[in-house]
């Protein structure tokens, strides 16, 4: 493991198994508390982690951004990250991908697992690329028992629509499904301004 | 499994005891089901939690036996027929394979548990890509616009799952055909074309299905309605042809009854 | 780099590059387009990574999961990972739905009459709770008459399973009760002795 002493191994790696599962970056203080050791020690470990990464020619490096610790690509390739993304990535949202981005709009804050249950089908991987593209982020935390993490759009969300607020959403009152179901016939049968 | 029965003529395993009666050591007319059966709803209080593996191998076991003893029971066992001793035959192997076929995939199912319960001890990256690769991605959000979002949440909501968890206790809408029935001839007039779809939207609920249909099928039979559909499985366009738009609710079939009784 | 031959770096480093910044397994097939590999000099590439991880004791691994490879934290740092992430984890699934999922993995496409014949009761909640999960997924359906939904298992499966393909499912044979079993149930049913 390049320059690092070898007795630092556990160490350094419990800070790699949490950091590569870490969407952001994890702060030294986190990781001070979760491996009990001081902050200086995190940040003396990370430092010489990041030394010998860069020694063995790795494609990733442990980067300090953001107040926190993260893996991220290598400049140098750079040029392939790119290509990937570039193939990778969906060039528009399926049907699926904006019902559930719909769904966060109108219903947000919102947990997978309601997401999940109005669709019929497990969302978190359309949630995760709805929140990797910053357009849903999370809001919160659910009280109820579970602490579900809860989610809501985003500024950049409504910059892209267009819009002021969440309010300029066309209104969807109508379809609240509370409302006793003859009320709803009625009020769904009234012509509408799109028949 | 490891239940164990005690009785006068026999100690030991349940399962094996049934080893032992077709093997002729034990004697079926012997054993007391009833005797066998009570010890075992003992066993079951016994048992802080419900066992269901036990329950359920028991339950097929006790089967078996009430099953052997009836057929060494009653008289003519000798004489049955042919056919009747091959359908028997059948049902006994039919049996015997979904017996097989259930213990194969109970063991699947743990190996199933056991793969999850290792993997589970380590933890995906799912970070994706940082903001340096911000400009690179293509913005998806590209030409959408509100109505978009706006019809994505009504395609949502409509074709939203019927809710597993029954609020019936809570709150039991008493949907009824002649209530039904009134409702649609208030509403097919103005709209002579209306798909079932839009006519339910999005309440799916069996009592709302149920009494819809059923005043659908009573519009038809009085000729106020025409029933189109296009495809299989395909959306039924209902089209009023009623020619004075009245109707008399009252004449409807009994259907004082309301849909949810129905079910 | 621990085992890895130095010249094999630049390769290997692209290949952690790209890994790195994905959200999913990336597919040994994309990993040979992007680099302009063989397929197989990508298997190489990444068993032989995967192992030098493993020997460096790293506390992340590579895992080929799910149709892909992916970066992972290691199985002996759970306790900090688990700490660390406070996501929703999803709660155990119960015996019954244990066995449909087995029946989904092992006889796919199958249609959900066909789970309830072989569970001999009916099937349709527990099939509901797999697909919210996103274990199971509609994958068509059934030519014949009435033209069943087909379920069979997702991707999500795979990787919750740290399986690859389907193929690395154990035989089903495996479990087949063994002949002492089988022959005490055919004794069992075997109407009596010629009476």
């Amino acid at each position: 493991m390049g320059s690092l002493p070898p007795d630092w191994r556990p160490e350094a790696a419990a800070i790699e198994a949490v950091i590569i599962t870490a969407s952001e970056p994890v702060s030294s203080q986190l990781l001070s508390e979760l491996l009990e050791l001081s902050v200086e020690r995190v940040d003396e470990l990370c430092k010489v982690m990041a030394e010998s990464y860069e020694a063995e020619e790795r494609g990733f490096e442990l980067a300090h951004v953001g107040g926190g610790y993260r893996f991220q690509s290598h400049p140098a390739y750079r040029g392939y990250v790119e290509r990937f993304i570039l193939d990778d990535m969906p060039s528009r949202l399926s049907p699926a991908a904006l019902e559930t981005l719909a769904i966060i709009a109108y219903k947000q804050p919102i947990s997978r697992g309601q997401i999940a249950q109005i669709r019929g089908v497990n969302a978190d991987g359309v949630v995760r690329l709805l929140s990797q593209r910053g357009y849903v982020e999370t809001v919160g935390r659910d009280e109820g028992p579970g602490q579900a993490i809860l989610f809501g759009t985003s500024r950049l969300f409504l910059e892209r629509l267009g819009l002021n607020t969440l309010e300029d959403l066309p209104p969807l009152e109508h379809f609240v499904p509370d409302v006793s179901t003859v009320e709803l016939l009625e009020q769904v049968l009234r012509p509408g301004p799109e028949e | 499994m490891a239940y164990e029965v005690h009785l006068d003529v026999y100690d030991g395993p349940f399962n094996l005891l049934l080893q032992l009666i077709s093997a002729e050591e034990v004697d079926v007319y012997a054993i007391s089901l009833s005797e066998i059966v009570e010890a075992f709803l003992q066993e079951l209080r016994r048992l802080e939690q419900a066992n269901l593996e036990l329950a359920t191998e028991f339950l097929l076991i006790a089967a078996t036996l009430v099953e052997l003893k009836c057929r060494r029971l009653l008289p003519g066992g000798d004489d049955v027929d042919l056919d009747e001793d091959l359908s028997l035959f059948e049902a006994r192997d039919y049996l015997l394979a979904r017996l097989v076929e259930c213990k194969t995939f109970s063991g699947a199912a743990k190996e199933i548990a056991a793969l999850e319960s290792l993997a589970s001890r380590s933890s995906a990256r799912r970070a994706g890509p940082d903001e340096r690769f911000d400009g690179v991605a293509p913005d998806l959000l590209e030409g959408v616009t509100s109505t978009d979002i706006h019809r994505a949440a009504l395609r949502a909501f409509a074709n939203q799952p019927a809710r597993s968890v029954s609020t019936v206790h809570v709150h039991d809408d008493e949907i009824t055909v002649t209530e039904t029935l009134d409702l649609l001839v208030g509403i097919l007039p103005d709209r002579p074309r209306i798909t079932l779809a839009q006519l339910l939207f999005g309440d799916t609920s069996k009592a709302r299905l149920v009494a819809t249909f059923l005043a659908l099928l009573e519009l038809y039979k009085n000729e106020m309605i025409d029933l189109v559909q296009t495809a299989n499985f395909g959306d039924l366009l209902i089209l009023w042809t009623a020619k004075d738009g009245k109707y008399a609710v009252e004449n409807a079939d009994d259907y004082d009854d309301t849909a949810s009784s129905i079910l």
